[in-house]
């Protein structure tokens, strides 16, 4: 049986991983997309296991929610990943630093 | 005849709003130096109301007015005045008066910016004199320096932008203190009336904490030693009139606030932390005198010894508390904080009339070293005589306003403890010293060079404002009286509340 | 005697002071001088009915004019004090200051600053008038210093020459010396009797006079002292007592008619008369009258030697007015303040005499003032020459003369004490017979006798105007007569209750008792050591200057090391240039550039900027531009948050 | 389930807004860019009508809607009408600014109006869900406005870092949600508050929540540590965005917060203020000193700004109506000044001349007094001098912590103060003090510079009476 600490274990892991992806990885930006799916989606198993634990059918229907709107925003993030391609003709994240200080 | 009449609301706004009007009016109209001079006028012809309509038999506040102003805060819009605050609204609206006639022809640039920064100060000034509600006070006490700011930054000399950031840095770093103790006091008393402050009880540790925060802030603007460096630099820079308005009226601000604020709302923590003031304020009158001696630029010179000057103003409200312990005959306490505020008063004129002076000079010469003259009373002696005249009154001769306060409290300084009224004393030499070498070394002597063999004697318009002064400071120096009868009710009560523990 | 009576004597002086300043350019020069002369005039006259109504009719006055200023139960007035003392003071100030005024015609005659001059020589009067006439200790200071701001614009007169303007600045500052000690006597006073007002005071001095205060931890003072001593210092400023008497001689930078009214005359013997004034507290401290005794008699004593060897015919007469000064400060250090007050008076006259004699010659000198280069002026020059040689033998005590009525009358007083310091002060006044006696004719014979040492350019001199030569005859006629007045005032009872002596400090009542008339007083003063050791400095002078002048140069070369420190006035004015003046400049910069510019502004405030600056640089590079720095800086932030407040 | 109109016309403001935004992206479709003009003017029209209609429906009834997922009380309406107030001056600005730099195209309005509708929505949400959702409608335009100058090299920069971090920060606020929804067992805001209420709650699992929870709302507002994206988007991104995402964003973030701290998590306050002053404190650091060094206004406003997120946080932390009340007068009176700053350097700029080094305003008082004393105004209000506005934000926000006995951190923020008002009076400095250095005339057009003058008199009138006000914001949270 899988208990509620299991999944939010997995969950947290998920979630550290991701964070520990954004910061560091220095090379590439899709990786940092790829983190941020990973943070998303370690929400929803948060979600969903509170949500089977508990009875309430709210937080699946929140995760549902969540799925679409990471849907938009990685379309929004591939695009601005193009655009900055053109720009700059890298995605590598250790050359975004011509704003500083 | 006056009680229903908003005469101080007149004399706040009329300025204020003449300010505006002449700014609007902008530089190329003819009229921005006419309608500045009538503006000044008028409102300080409507402040001799007060002189007029003033009850000195009583230490209630006067010309009351009230009204709401921010509800949710309990913040009004609350006027009154007493006997210490309304010689100094009188002050204040002469000084423009003169600020503004000796603008008239020197300010060639952006007039009608310069003309309307000086009425705009001054209606702010009188409003900080005449607020009861504290914050309405704090509010006009920070506005106050917008227009300062300006004016020693836009007309100043070459090294303005320094002096004058540092100048609203200064005093902005200690009014925010101010603000937090009247915030807590608020939060003790429950309403923003000063008034109310000054009834409400307080521990120890409240009134210490308190009485800190008004002395950083009142200190700064006074300015005391160690909070005075911005002052030489501010006035150095400044232009004449702004040289004027900050020694005559902002520097009062801070003794002012420290009568109004520190003495009846913390009076336990004054009389605990009493040596501290005292000592700054002697470090303050012998330090600066010497510092005063060395000084090479004329108004540097002057502004240090502003600050030595107003030394004599803490010194004076703050051996209130050992004359008490002493329980002296000679009325020591009285003397004390009257010749305290006669000192306010008195340094108004002379330093406005010093600083004057020097413009007259640096009009014509637009040096403000004194090495660059010498022998300038060949050239013109009439200028010399009153210069002379300013001189003397600044080292404080008798006959003169500045002989009073000095002398009323160096009296009572010696009921506190001899020492005090000794090292008060030294300013007998060291005042007469740097003042009088100064004149020795721009006045005196043959005509140093072809500049001062050129210069030509003050005009009218420079006769009239020096010699009103120096008739102003000769009339309070002969008959002090009128002054003080104003003040002795307010003085009694002050003593009153001062003796009495909140604790 | 009215407050209108009063007030005409001390208005009428100023009101020639404002039109002749004011208007002088308007009005001219003869209008100029004759609005001053007018009022000192009338100030005068009134001023001798004055003494009369005191005298004669037995009246005083004392009573308010104005308030001056109230704070609690303080009141502060201006307000008159008329009695024997005062009166006679208005007469002698009114009356030297008008010789002055009609001597300045003749002196000033061809300065620019004629009606300037005329100005401030009647707002002196005017000054000095309040000063004598306060019946207040606030409008005793308001006197005094009013006359210190005169005596600084008199002597900076000339305003183009460097020494007047160092002089009138030097005057002044060493004046304030004298008014810091001052003020804080008035401020004693008003401490511990409650008032300023003369009467009240002194009926107070009994209550005072057991009260000590504690200056130094452990240490118990008198209060009577400490305030007798301050106020004396006050005196030892204005009187220029040893070693506030460094001004005096160079206030002779001042025209010559100043120099009489003011420097010899009137102001300097302010102090005198303060003290006098103050003699009901002075009475009551035994410390404060040896101290006063010891300054005047050093004063007395060591100011007379300088006048040796000076060669500036005002610097002679300069010094010779500050040993003077001694002898009636040491008169008032035994409590013979009569004597003093006396000496004062007689002084009065017959140094103003010598100074505008001194002018005299100065004018027919073509402003040349160094005796070397003057002598045998007698034959052009008479009435000057007998009108010196009538004040010169006033002021060395000749019999007969005014000057040695009051001169002996101290040294006899002096013998009598039995204070601490008054075997001292009798060596010293008894020795200074002499040194006067010597200076006074070693510069009598070498203006006025031997060989003429100057360059005529072809003019010879010759007497003034009338202007100049009539106020000598006049002041001549006191410095003969003055001195017959000896019995009222020194051992009669003219002073009445103005002067309060205790008994057992009244050495001129012993002499009361054996005085019986001028005459014998004259007889018995022939006989006495101090008229023989005047006739030996006569005699010296003589012989030094006339017969053998190869002398006094021998005796330079020999005694090299004592003229050079005489030449150095004992370094008094090396010392203060060191290190006061010196040392207050060095103490001014250091506090400036280091505790301001270093400390304060350096350190403190543009230190705590200059630091918020170097912060503000330095956390900048925090936001490096990196992503992942800012996703750390986010974690960083989560982690804090999760360590320091999660429960 | 019943269909309640009554309930439906709580949210009328926000349908009227979707269905005009819909509009306006049919028009842009229909007629591309050649009808950039008309869908300029719908989208002013759409943006008052709405503030109309919020004004409108004010006396009308407030609580829960939409199965108490949605709220309509004096919070979110005076919020959403200070929105859509501030983005009509937004749009104004932004519209001169766009059309000097072939930015003027549909997509913006398009992409202003879903995203003002986000943030209308993050005002009036009582559910975590219909946060969120407001939320990310807000963010994703606003990252996409930043990127919409495509051929600039920061301002791509600036959106990449700006999606990257937010996305994080809705992560991490996503992650707090879930926890406080495992420990509560609801999303509903006011089932939340009842749960605290009723219900033992493990606190340590609730402050946890509450951390991941604050660092969103941290982010959205720009408090220090979660700053860092700020002062690169602010000047990376192009003027009108920067004034954009300065403005109404800060008001809805304050919503979210409001909602999710107080009206939620109001029980958790002991724990949330702790981490609030820390937040705070660090922000009005960390902001005012390093606005210090800045050359670049942008940058520098970016600075400023998250100085008064410290400030802002002051009124919040202190956990009482005073304190929240004062918050949210500071945010308005905040994006009124914001709005001013950058609406300034837009009014400043010109084809191929961004003006947001301060340097570009040298003698701006001698070229162009009036808008010299406009840009005076401004800058001596966000510095906290009175009689400006921005005094009274701070004295409000100040007033509520030492009410609470927090005086130690008042006199950080007062220090602090004195500090930021370095940095702008240097901005004074260069106007009024230095010679121009070049005598170029403004170029913007009448409407906008009658639109600063209002904006910036506005900020003078609210220092002269902010006493309305101030009741407003009093009402709101008696």
């Amino acid at each position: 049986m899988i208990a509620l600490s299991d999944c939010l274990i997995v969950g947290a892991l998920l979630f550290s991983l991701s964070v520990v992806g954004i910061f560091i990885n220095r090379k590439n930006i899709i990786i940092l997309l790829m983190c941020i799916e990973l943070m998303l989606l370690a929400v929803n198993l948060n979600f969903i296991a509170f949500s089977h634990f508990s009875g309430d059918i709210a937080g699946q229907v929140f995760v549902f929610f969540i799925l679409t709107v990471a849907a938009a925003e990685a379309a929004i993030g591939l695009a601005i990943l193009v655009v900055l391609f053109r720009n700059l003709s890298t995605i590598n994240v250790s050359e975004l630093d011509s704003l500083k200080g | 005849m006056f009680s229903d009449f908003p005469l101080l609301s007149l004399i706040i706004w009329l300025p204020i709003f003449g300010g505006v009007a002449v700014l609007i009016n902008g530089d190329n109209n003819p009229w921005a130096r006419p309608l500045s001079l009538l503006v000044s006028a008028v409102t300080f012809v409507a402040s001799l109301g007060l002189y007029v309509g003033f009850d000195n038999t009583t230490y209630q506040m006067q010309f009351v007015e009230q009204a709401p102003w921010i509800a949710s805060f309990d913040i009004n819009y609350f006027l009154g005045i007493d006997g210490f605050s309304m010689p100094l609204i009188i002050l204040t609206s002469f000084s423009t008066l003169l600020v503004v006639v000796a603008g008239w022809e020197v300010i060639k640039d952006r007039v009608s910016h310069y003309m309307a920064a000086f009425l705009i100060m001054e209606g702010l000034m009188i409003a900080v004199f005449s607020a009861l509600d504290a914050i309405l006070f704090y509010v006009f006490f920070e506005a106050m320096l917008i227009p300062l700011f300006l004016v020693i930054g836009i007309w100043g000399g070459p090294n303005r932008v320094y002096a004058t950031i540092k100048f609203f840095l200064y005093t902005l770093f200690g009014s925010v203190f101010l603000l937090l103790a009247l915030l807590y006091l608020r939060h003790v008393s429950g309403s923003f009336s000063i008034l109310a402050f000054h009834d409400v009880s307080l521990s120890m540790a409240q009134q210490t904490l308190l009485f800190l925060a008004f002395l950083i802030s009142f200190a700064v603007k006074i300015p005391m030693w160690p909070v005075h460096t911005w002052l030489p630099d501010a006035h150095v820079e400044a232009p004449t009139g702004g040289s004027v308005i900050l020694a005559a009226i902002t520097l009062k601000i801070g003794g002012y606030g420290l009568l109004r604020f520190a003495l009846p709302i913390t009076p336990d923590a004054s009389m605990a932390l009493d040596w501290f003031v005292i000592t700054l304020s002697l470090i303050g009158i012998v330090y600066i005198g010497f510092v005063a001696l060395v000084q090479s630029d004329l108004k540097k010179l002057i502004a240090y010894s502003s600050i030595a000057h107003m030394g004599f103003v803490t010194l004076g409200l703050f051996i209130v508390f050992r004359i008490f312990a002493n329980s002296a005959t000679g009325s020591g306490a009285e003397l004390a904080i009257e010749g305290a505020m006669v000192q306010m008063i008195s340094h108004g004129f002379i330093a406005a009339a010093m600083f004057l002076s020097v413009g007259v000079l640096y009009d014509r010469m637009h040096t403000r070293e004194i090495s660059a003259y010498g022998g300038v009373i060949n050239t013109m002696p009439v200028f010399g005589g009153f210069a002379v005249f300013f001189a003397m009154a600044n080292a404080g001769l008798p006959g003169t306003s500045g002989f009073v306060g000095e002398f009323m409290v160096i009296l009572a300084a010696f009921q506190a403890d001899f020492w005090f009224a000794f090292l008060a004393a030294t300013t007998l030499i060291l005042g007469a010293a740097y003042t009088l070498w100064m004149i020795k070394r721009v006045m005196f002597g043959e005509v140093a060079n072809d500049q001062v063999a050129q210069l030509t004697d003050i005009n009218q318009r420079e006769f009239i404002i020096l010699a009103s002064l120096a008739v102003i400071v000769l009339a309070i120096g002969l008959w002090p009286a009128p002054l003080t009868d104003f003040m002795h009710s307010s003085v009694e009560h002050l003593l009153t509340q001062i003796s009495q523990s909140k604790l | 005697m009215t407050q209108t009576l009063l007030l005409s004597i001390v208005l009428a002086p100023l009101f020639g002071s404002i039109i002749a300043g004011l208007f002088g350019k308007r009005i001219g020069r003869a209008w100029s001088h004759r609005a001053a002369i007018a009022g000192v005039a009338i100030a005068f006259a009134l001023s001798t009915w004055v003494l009369k109504l005191v005298v004669v009719d037995g009246q005083s006055y004392n009573a308010q004019v104005y308030q001056w200023l109230q704070a609690g139960s303080l009141s502060l007035e201006v307000g008159f004090l008329i009695d024997a003392l005062t009166a006679m003071m208005m007469v002698v100030v009114t009356f030297v200051s008008l010789m002055v005024h009609i001597y300045t015609i003749g002196y000033m005659h061809d300065d620019d600053g004629y009606s300037r001059f005329f100005s401030y020589i009647s707002l002196f009067t005017f000054s000095m008038l309040m000063l004598v006439m306060a019946n207040n200790f606030m409008q005793l200071f308001f006197g005094w210093e009013a006359v210190g701001l005169v005596s600084y614009l008199l002597i900076g007169f000339w305003y183009k020459k460097p020494t007047a303007i160092y002089a009138n600045l030097k005057a002044f500052l060493v004046n304030r010396v004298g008014d810091f000690g001052f003020i804080l006597g008035i401020a004693g006073v008003l401490m511990y009797s409650g008032s300023l007002d003369y009467q009240q005071v002194f009926d107070f001095a009994p209550a005072m006079s057991d009260k000590t205060m504690t200056l130094f931890a452990g240490h118990d003072w008198s209060v009577m002292s400490v305030i007798c001593i301050l106020l004396f210092i006050g005196a030892m400023g204005k009187s220029a007592q040893v070693p506030l008497h460094v001004w005096l001689p160079d206030s002779m930078e001042g025209p010559t008619p100043i120099s009489a009214l003011i420097h010899a005359a009137t102001m300097v013997t302010a102090g005198i008369f303060m003290v006098t004034r103050m003699s009901p507290l002075f009475e009551f401290s035994e410390t404060a009258l040896s101290f006063v005794l010891v300054i005047g008699a050093i004063t007395a004593l060591f100011m007379g030697f300088l006048g040796l060897i000076q060669n500036d015919i005002k610097r002679v007469i300069a010094y010779s007015t500050l040993s003077q000064l001694g002898y009636m400060t040491v008169a008032l250090g035994v409590s013979a303040y009569s004597a003093g007050v006396f000496h004062l008076m007689t002084h009065a006259f017959f140094k103003a005499l010598l100074f505008l004699g001194a002018g005299s010659v100065i004018i027919a000198m073509h402003h040349e003032q160094d005796i070397r280069k003057m002598g045998g002026l007698k034959k052009y020059m008479p009435i000057t020459y007998w009108t010196a040689l009538i004040g010169s033998l006033a002021l060395i005590g000749f019999p007969g003369l005014s000057g040695f009525f009051s001169k002996d009358s101290i040294i006899e007083a002096v013998h009598a004490s039995h204070i601490a310091g008054s075997g001292f002060a009798y060596f010293a006044v008894v020795t200074g017979v002499f040194v006067t006696a010597l200076y006074s004719f070693r510069l009598f014979f070498l203006v006025f006798h031997g060989k003429e040492r100057f360059d005529a350019h072809g003019h010879p001199p010759h007497e003034p105007a009338n202007v100049v030569t009539m106020p000598l005859i006049l002041l001549a006629i006191p410095s003969v007569v003055a001195g017959y007045f000896i019995g009222p005032m020194v051992f009669g009872d003219f002073f009445g209750n103005s002067i309060m002596v205790h008994a057992e400090h009244d050495v001129l009542a012993q002499h009361a008792e054996s005085f019986d008339g001028i005459f014998s007083f004259i007889i018995h003063g022939m006989m006495a050591l101090p008229f023989w050791l005047a006739m030996a400095g006569v005699g010296t002078a003589y012989y030094l200057y006339m017969k053998r002048p190869d002398i006094p140069a021998t005796l330079q070369l020999r005694f090299n090391w004592l003229y050079r420190i005489l030449e150095n006035k004992y370094g008094f004015d090396d010392f203060n240039q060191t290190v006061f003046a010196g040392g207050a400049r060095a103490v001014g910069q250091f506090l400036w550039k280091v505790g301001d510019i270093k400390i304060i502004d350096g350190a403190l405030v543009n230190g705590t900027a200059k630091t918020v600056g170097m912060i503000s640089s330095l956390v900048r590079q925090v936001q490096s531009g990196y992503l992942y720095h800012y996703a750390f800086a986010m974690i960083v932030g989560l982690w804090l948050l999760l360590t320091y407040f999660v429960a | 389930m019943m269909f309640e109109v009554s309930n439906m016309s709580f949210a009328l403001p926000e349908i009227f807004m979707l269905v005009m935004a819909c509009v306006i992206l049919l028009v842009l479709a229909i007629r591309g860019d050649k009808g950039i003009n008309s869908i300029y003017v719908l989208s002013q029209i759409s943006l008052i009508a709405t503030a109309l209609i919020i004004y409108q429906s004010i006396g009308s009834g407030s609580g829960l809607s939409f199965d108490g997922t949605y709220i309509k009380d004096t919070l979110s309406n005076v919020l959403k009408l200070a929105i859509c107030l501030i983005n009509v001056f937004v749009l104004l600005y932004a519209s001169s600014y766009l059309k000097a730099r072939s930015l003027f195209k549909g997509e913006f309005y398009v992409l202003a109006l879903f995203s003002t509708l986000g943030m209308m929505i993050m005002a009036s949400a009582y559910h975590f869900l219909t946060l969120y959702l407001g939320l990310e409608l807000m963010s994703l335009c606003l990252y996409a406005m930043v990127a919409m100058q495509r051929d600039s090299a920061v301002a791509t920069e600036a959106a990449m870092k700006y999606f990257i971090l937010g996305a994080l920060a809705s992560g991490m606020l996503l992650y707090g949600m879930s926890i406080i929804y495992g420990v509560t067992g609801s999303l509903a805001i006011a089932d939340i508050a009842q749960a605290l209420q009723t219900q033992e709650i493990d606190q340590t699992v609730l402050s946890f929540g509450l951390v991941f929870l604050l660092i969103g709302i941290g982010f959205k507002l720009g408090a220090v540590p979660f700053h860092m994206w700020l002062p690169d988007v602010y000047h990376g991104a192009p003027t009108a965005m920067t004034l954009f995402i300065a403005t109404a964003p800060k008001i809805a973030a304050f919503a979210m917060a409001i909602r999710l701290l107080v009206d939620g998590l109001g029980e958790g306050q002991a724990y949330w203020q702790d981490m609030a002053i820390m937040l705070s404190v660090l922000s009005m650091i960390i902001g005012n000193v390093v606005a210090i060094a800045q050359t670049n206004l942008k940058r520098m406003l970016a600075y400023s700004t998250i100085s008064h997120v410290g400030f802002i946080l002051l009124g919040v932390l202190s956990g009482t109506a005073q304190g929240y009340s004062a918050a949210m007068f500071y945010v308005l009176v905040y994006s009124l000044m914001s709005l001013g700053g950058f609406g300034m350097i837009i009014l400043m700029s010109r084809q191929g001349f961004e003006a947001d080094n301060i340097d570009d305003f040298k003698g701006l008082s001698q070229r162009s007094p009036w808008f010299a004393l406009m840009m005076l105004i401004l800058m001596f209000s966000m510095a906290g001098i009175p009689p400006l506005a921005g005094f009274y934000a701070k004295f409000a926000v100040i007033n509520s912590v030492v009410e609470v006995g927090l005086v130690p951190i008042a006199i950080v923020a007062v220090v602090m103060s004195v500090i930021g008002a370095f940095y702008y009076l240097r901005v004074i400095k260069v106007m009024y003090f230095d010679k121009p250095s070049d005598q170029n005339i403004l170029q913007a057009p009448k409407d906008m510079q009658i639109a600063i003058s209002v904006n910036a008199l506005l900020v003078l009138a609210l220092g002269v009476s902010p006493g309305a006000l101030m009741a407003i914001c009093a009402i709101t949270f008696s």
